[in-house]
């Protein structure tokens, strides 16, 4: 047993954040918090260069991953991306390698994958108009265009990333089902707005789609097997979100324990009240169990395990509710400092709450939990009653 | 036992009318949105436009809180209402002093400032909180030493609201070089004074609703004092008290009534999320806690009737109250799925995203004027007589 | 404005205290806990005689209040009650008084409430056959019988103190209807046993009847009314329920700050510790708040308030979750010593889980409330918002 | 990362034949009901019952933890399975001092105690707490003064597991006459020596798991010391930790099980409450947590492989499992409705009353063994560095 990071993926993150420490600390991106971007694409094609967006992506396309468990490697990046409220693509670009690594055509894998693995090709990911993962509130219409071809029009929401994407991965509605198709984003009649957030440190986007006509080869994979497809990116998008999560959490929560041991108040380091010291107990216990769930997911996503998506839900439901808690009680034990808006604390809760609501919300992956742990129950299990 | 409200009269339809009348005339067009909280416009022109609403609601009788004291029940209840429907802040300034000068003013004092605050003719602000002195504030190290008539002034304050515009500042500082809460004197500084520098600061909101101050060798009339010499933390303890039982009585039914509308424009499951078992338990655990915020309240007004307020019952009531805010506030952008993570400024936040900038200035309440654990320590010490915590040394 | 017992009320507490002090300390039930019976029939007619049954029978009747609000007096008196954890039938008894004094005939006013308010008469009420307020779960049926009476045939359980009551109110079915009946509880067909419950100061009963006849006249009030009737009960019964909580609650909660004034550990009373102190500044803002809530609920019955109903709701379900939470940190609070059979902590946690499920639990009194809510709430209420 | 458990290959078919074979045939059939926790039976026939039926167990070469520390991984699994579906204790005592002995007895200690331990031959207490030595165990009084190659032990001890049926104690005494750990020291007692009086305590369960210990001037062999004299402080926290980190791997799973079977039986809102979207979210809500307590188990199994296990470990498992336990034990009473209020012995009672007897016991997790305050304390003082909190004088 092993229920750690290996030491390939150890030397990953050690270098990820050393680089980040360097290029892209927290100064940096608030240096830009008001800018219309966050994003700085140097250091995007820099940590690139350091594996970000190889990992799943086969070797044949320059990709490749440092262990045999690429979404593992992934979440060592996300964490110390997380780490430090990093604004840039990295969660929807490997969402949708991944997507097009398992589900594209030769074509497709040999003409984008090699592109996104060397920091080329940023990727976005276009799902739904009100930002659920409900396929029902898939908005784009997907018609059939002369030559076979198809011409989106409609709207995605709550886009991760999609004012720097060069390509778009878009659901589109054809009749009763879904297809993805890939499309370029500065396709004409594509068009992105960033939204306004409460997030500061990364955009959120609506991409509208006004007579977008693609050929049949941007169609991504086989119809019926698109909505497996999709659930597969939305679990792949919700370990790699938990995984920022919990960087972001661990260094929120180091920073808080530092606060506490080194503000005086009545004479005395904060944190020698038992009242904090149980507050912050109590939090380490959080954090703690939310960085078991992630890992806990992505061992199971790697190994395609059959609870895999067990592990997922229980991630996507326990890990950012704890971290969004954990951002609150972080504020509320830096007292008045943490209040301002010059101090860090404030980035970090808002960027867990903007997340919690993403690619599925705590109640929806709870819902699916408790689906699948009945699935595994058998009738009778109860117990003996009488009344 | 009896809470009841009685019913307006119908008489007074007519004056209703010409609150109403007067409402339409006068609220001032502002440049800046009013928003949950003690908030602070962003410039002089509209503060003046407030100062002239708080005047001429004032000249016009329609004074809620006259300094008189005198005042009809049902006139006070009518004029709030329609004061509240206006969405325009018709309190300008921190007005903690007022109950200071109430309880340990002179009948100048009391004469001098009391109207002008009702009028709008004075913005208070206070200088109480210090960087290094915030949950312990009886730490406070800003220095005023007699100098004959007067006192001289310097250190630094923080967390001072509308200090930007304020007239005057209810100032805590050290007259006796001694620890702790024995030499802390309180005044009154006319904020003009020299050597008074203010800078707003920037909070998590992003708007600048708090001040730092800088005293630098300010120089205050010995007749400034509120009190007496070495009196301040009695003084600022009474008023801060006065604060706390404040913040629970901001109501938070209609909070609940939205979070039911927000239930039946989102979804959840495919359906409208008020028809979600899940949610209509939530949304009854938040009416139950505003209902008895309320029960509270009166609780706390029947005490303070008969003279028996416990020491547990303003710190309590503040727990009580701003972590039903915060939770509303979180659970209200949970309802609102993805929408919930659009601010104020973008077209398609929920209700000009005031939940928001609500969640967001909603530590103001759990962290100012007493953090919620310097409350439970109060509870605890105070009210249930357990030994006091230690002081480091 | 009084939000507070007034002087009556208060002299009628104090009265009731010192009575229960000397004649029904905890100690005395407590010798009797493993007996079938935990109830004094003396101290019960004394009680009666302080005007126990007395509050919801008309002065007529030999019933007579201390004020104008006779639920808050009943109230006053069930706050003491449940300090010593007594083990009588108040709740059972003024209910069914309130049920006949409001619904019943001249003639049953006259034969039953004067013997309930001198304490002769033990009433208890049986609703339905798995404990809930669900009128479907009534297992009673009352089917037409020669001259015109009904024969009661089922089962009710969940049943307070039938095992010492004389008179039982119990609902039958009558094919789609409910009607509520009177029956002596010594009649023939007529069966009860003591549940053996987790409630050890206090005793549940199942009841059956076989072929149990009775007049025409032992029907209480009016077929088309009776839904009201029993709702009216339930929410008596919630409120009297409340009051014996808080009662229990707030003397734990005392005594619990005691142990930790003179409990020493590390040289210290346990009650200078601040996580210690913060937990008890916790339970005493639940214990207000339970308080508060139950006034309000008393109040707002008392008076016939509009909004009557939602009130008890928010007693219904805050104020037992408070008083089961409160009942669980005392325990933890008094460590070993607490979860000794010898300590009387455990015997207020047993109480208070037992209390949480009846007269509809905590999540059926919640979902109540929201239908009240939802029904004040006009539609647009959300405010303004686009997506 | 790999916590892959590997399938039992079908050539061990055989071996769980022959152990399903031996359980059916030796299985003990007690008078008692085996309970959730670490219950003892109420009488000495019991008692010697399953001394016999582990004992035939261990001859047969199916001991689960053989002394040897060898054992096939496939056969132990077989072997937990197999006698876990029996239902009947295969352990007997607190085996607490199997850890201490394994890293801090002498050679001969270990053989003269570690096999009979594990052949129920001898049944070990502990004796620890004591009634004004609780949570601050290292203020415990009980002394044991040197007397030539003996020590006199006196004193009360609390608390002590199986001591009514012990062959054994493992006790803390007091060697030297200083305050705190340093003075104590870890012994063997053997609880037939003259002067030690044990008396079953009844606990709120209303079952005597418990005891108290009187020691009247009882005189152990100076080599039944474990360790160094004042060591014992060392010794206690050593086999404390491995208790604290085994409290975490009693699964929950089948609790979290046995909550779906319990909703599909009981009604909310006039359906199946499986089908009530609050039940779900909190079923589901204990799904997660039970799951993430098998990874904290693997975690923590990862990190004591590696050496690198953390001072917060296994106090964060202890807070973990026994809080999660008391709930789930709670929310499967509320499940069960009125129900909920039902004990063992009365025949409506679900599933005998299972659930609420583990509610009554799941505050021996919360508060024995070091209560989850004081895991908060060692989470923050140890884990953590921070200031550790004062003793009082």
């Amino acid at each position: 047993m092993n229920f750690a990071f290996d030491e390939n993926q150890q030397l990953l993150r050690e270098s990820t954040r050393r680089f980040l420490a360097d290029r892209q600390p927290l100064s940096a991106v608030r240096a830009r918090l008001e800018s219309a971007s966050t994003f700085d694409r140097a250091v995007w094609e820099e940590g690139a260069a350091l594996g970000w967006t190889a990992m799943l992506v086969p070797t044949e396309y320059d990709g490749g991953s440092v262990t045999h468990q690429p979404l593992v490697d992934a979440v060592a990046i996300a964490e110390e991306l997380g780490r430090v409220l990093y604004p840039g693509p990295f969660l929807p670009t490997n969402v949708v390698a991944d997507a097009i690594a398992r589900e594209g055509t030769d074509e497709q894998r040999k003409r984008f994958l090699a592109p996104i693995a060397r920091g080329e090709t940023v990727a976005a990911w276009c799902l739904t108009a009100d930002g659920t993962p409900d396929l029902d509130a898939v908005a784009v219409t997907a018609s059939g265009a002369p030559g076979g071809g198809l011409t989106l029009d409609g709207v995605a929401r709550f886009v991760h990333d999609a004012h720097v994407a060069d390509l778009l991965l878009v659901a589109g509605r054809t009749g009763a089902s879904v297809v993805q198709v890939l499309v370029p984003a500065d396709h004409a009649g594509v068009e992105t707005r960033v939204l306004g957030g409460i997030d500061l440190t990364r955009r959120l986007c609506e991409v509208r789609f006004a007579g977008v006509t693609v050929d049949p080869e941007a169609v991504v994979g086989d119809g019926a097997r698109t909505p497996d497809a999709i659930a597969r990116s939305l679990r792949v998008a919700t370990v790699l979100q938990a995984a920022e999560a919990v960087g972001a959490a661990d260094e929120l929560f180091a920073r808080t324990v530092e606060y506490a041991k080194e503000r005086v108040q009545f004479g005395r380091a904060i944190g020698s009240f038992q009242a904090i010291k149980h507050k912050l107990a109590n939090l380490l216990v959080e954090l703690e169990a939310a960085r078991a769930a992630t890992h806990d997911a992505a061992l199971a996503l790697a190994d395609g395990a059959d609870d895999a998506e067990e592990a997922v839900a229980v991630a996507g439901s326990y890990v950012r509710d704890a971290c969004a808690h954990l951002s609150g009680e972080a504020l509320q034990t830096h007292g008045g400092i943490g209040f301002t808006w010059e101090h860090d604390v404030h980035l970090y809760v808002r960027r867990a709450r903007s997340e919690q609501l993403l690619y599925g919300d705590p109640a929806w992956h709870r819902e699916r939990l408790c689906t699948l742990v009945e699935a595994r129950v058998p009738d009778g299990a109860a117990g003996a009653g009488a009344v | 036992m009896d809470v009841t409200v009685p019913p307006i009269p119908p008489a007074y339809d007519g004056y209703r009318e010409r609150v109403r009348a007067f409402v339409a005339e006068h609220r001032p067009d502002l440049g800046w949105t009013p928003r949950a909280g003690m908030r602070v416009p962003d410039d002089e022109a509209d503060v003046e436009k407030l100062r002239a609403w708080v005047r001429a609601l004032y000249d016009a009788g329609f004074a809620v809180d006259p300094p008189d004291g005198r005042g009809d029940e049902f006139e006070s209840r009518i004029l709030r209402e329609e004061l509240g429907r206006a969405g325009v802040p018709y309190v300008l300034g921190n007005p903690l002093v007022a109950g200071a000068l109430r309880l340990f003013g002179t009948d100048e004092q009391r004469r001098t400032y009391l109207p002008p605050i009702a009028r709008g003719d004075h913005i208070w602000t206070q200088l109480f909180s210090e960087p290094d002195a915030g949950s312990d504030l009886a730490s406070l190290t800003t220095r005023a030493d007699r100098d004959g008539d007067h006192f001289a002034v310097n250190g630094q304050k923080v967390w001072s609201t509308w200090a930007q515009f304020a007239d005057f500042g209810y100032l805590l500082a050290r007259t006796e070089p001694v620890a702790g809460p024995a030499g802390i004197t309180a005044f009154i500084l006319d904020m003009r004074t020299p050597g008074v520098t203010t800078r707003p600061l920037r909070e998590m909101t992003g708007t600048s609703d708090f001040n730092e101050v800088f005293l630098d060798d300010v120089r205050i009339p010995a007749g400034n004092v509120i009190g007496e010499p070495g009196q301040g933390w009695r003084v600022a303890t009474a008023s801060l008290a006065t604060e706390r039982g404040g913040v629970g009585l901001g109501g938070t039914a209609d909070a609940v009534a939205a979070l039911v509308g927000m239930a039946r424009r989102y979804r959840r499951g495919g359906a409208p999320a008020i028809e979600d078992s899940a949610v209509r338990q939530d949304i009854a655990r938040f009416a139950a806690r505003s209902r008895i915020q309320r029960a509270l309240g009166y609780r706390v007004a029947t005490k303070a009737a008969a003279g028996t307020v416990d020491a547990w019952d303003a710190p309590l009531t503040k727990i009580w109250y701003s972590e039903l805010n915060l939770e509303l506030c979180e659970y209200a952008m949970a309802l609102q799925g993805p929408v919930g993570a659009l601010v104020e400024g973008e077209p398609l936040a929920h209700d000009s995203g005031r939940w928001q900038d609500a969640f967001l200035y909603a530590r103001a309440y759990t962290i100012a004027g007493g953090s919620n654990e310097i409350m439970r320590n109060l509870i605890a010490e105070r009210g249930l007589g357990l030994p006091r915590e230690a002081r480091g040394s």
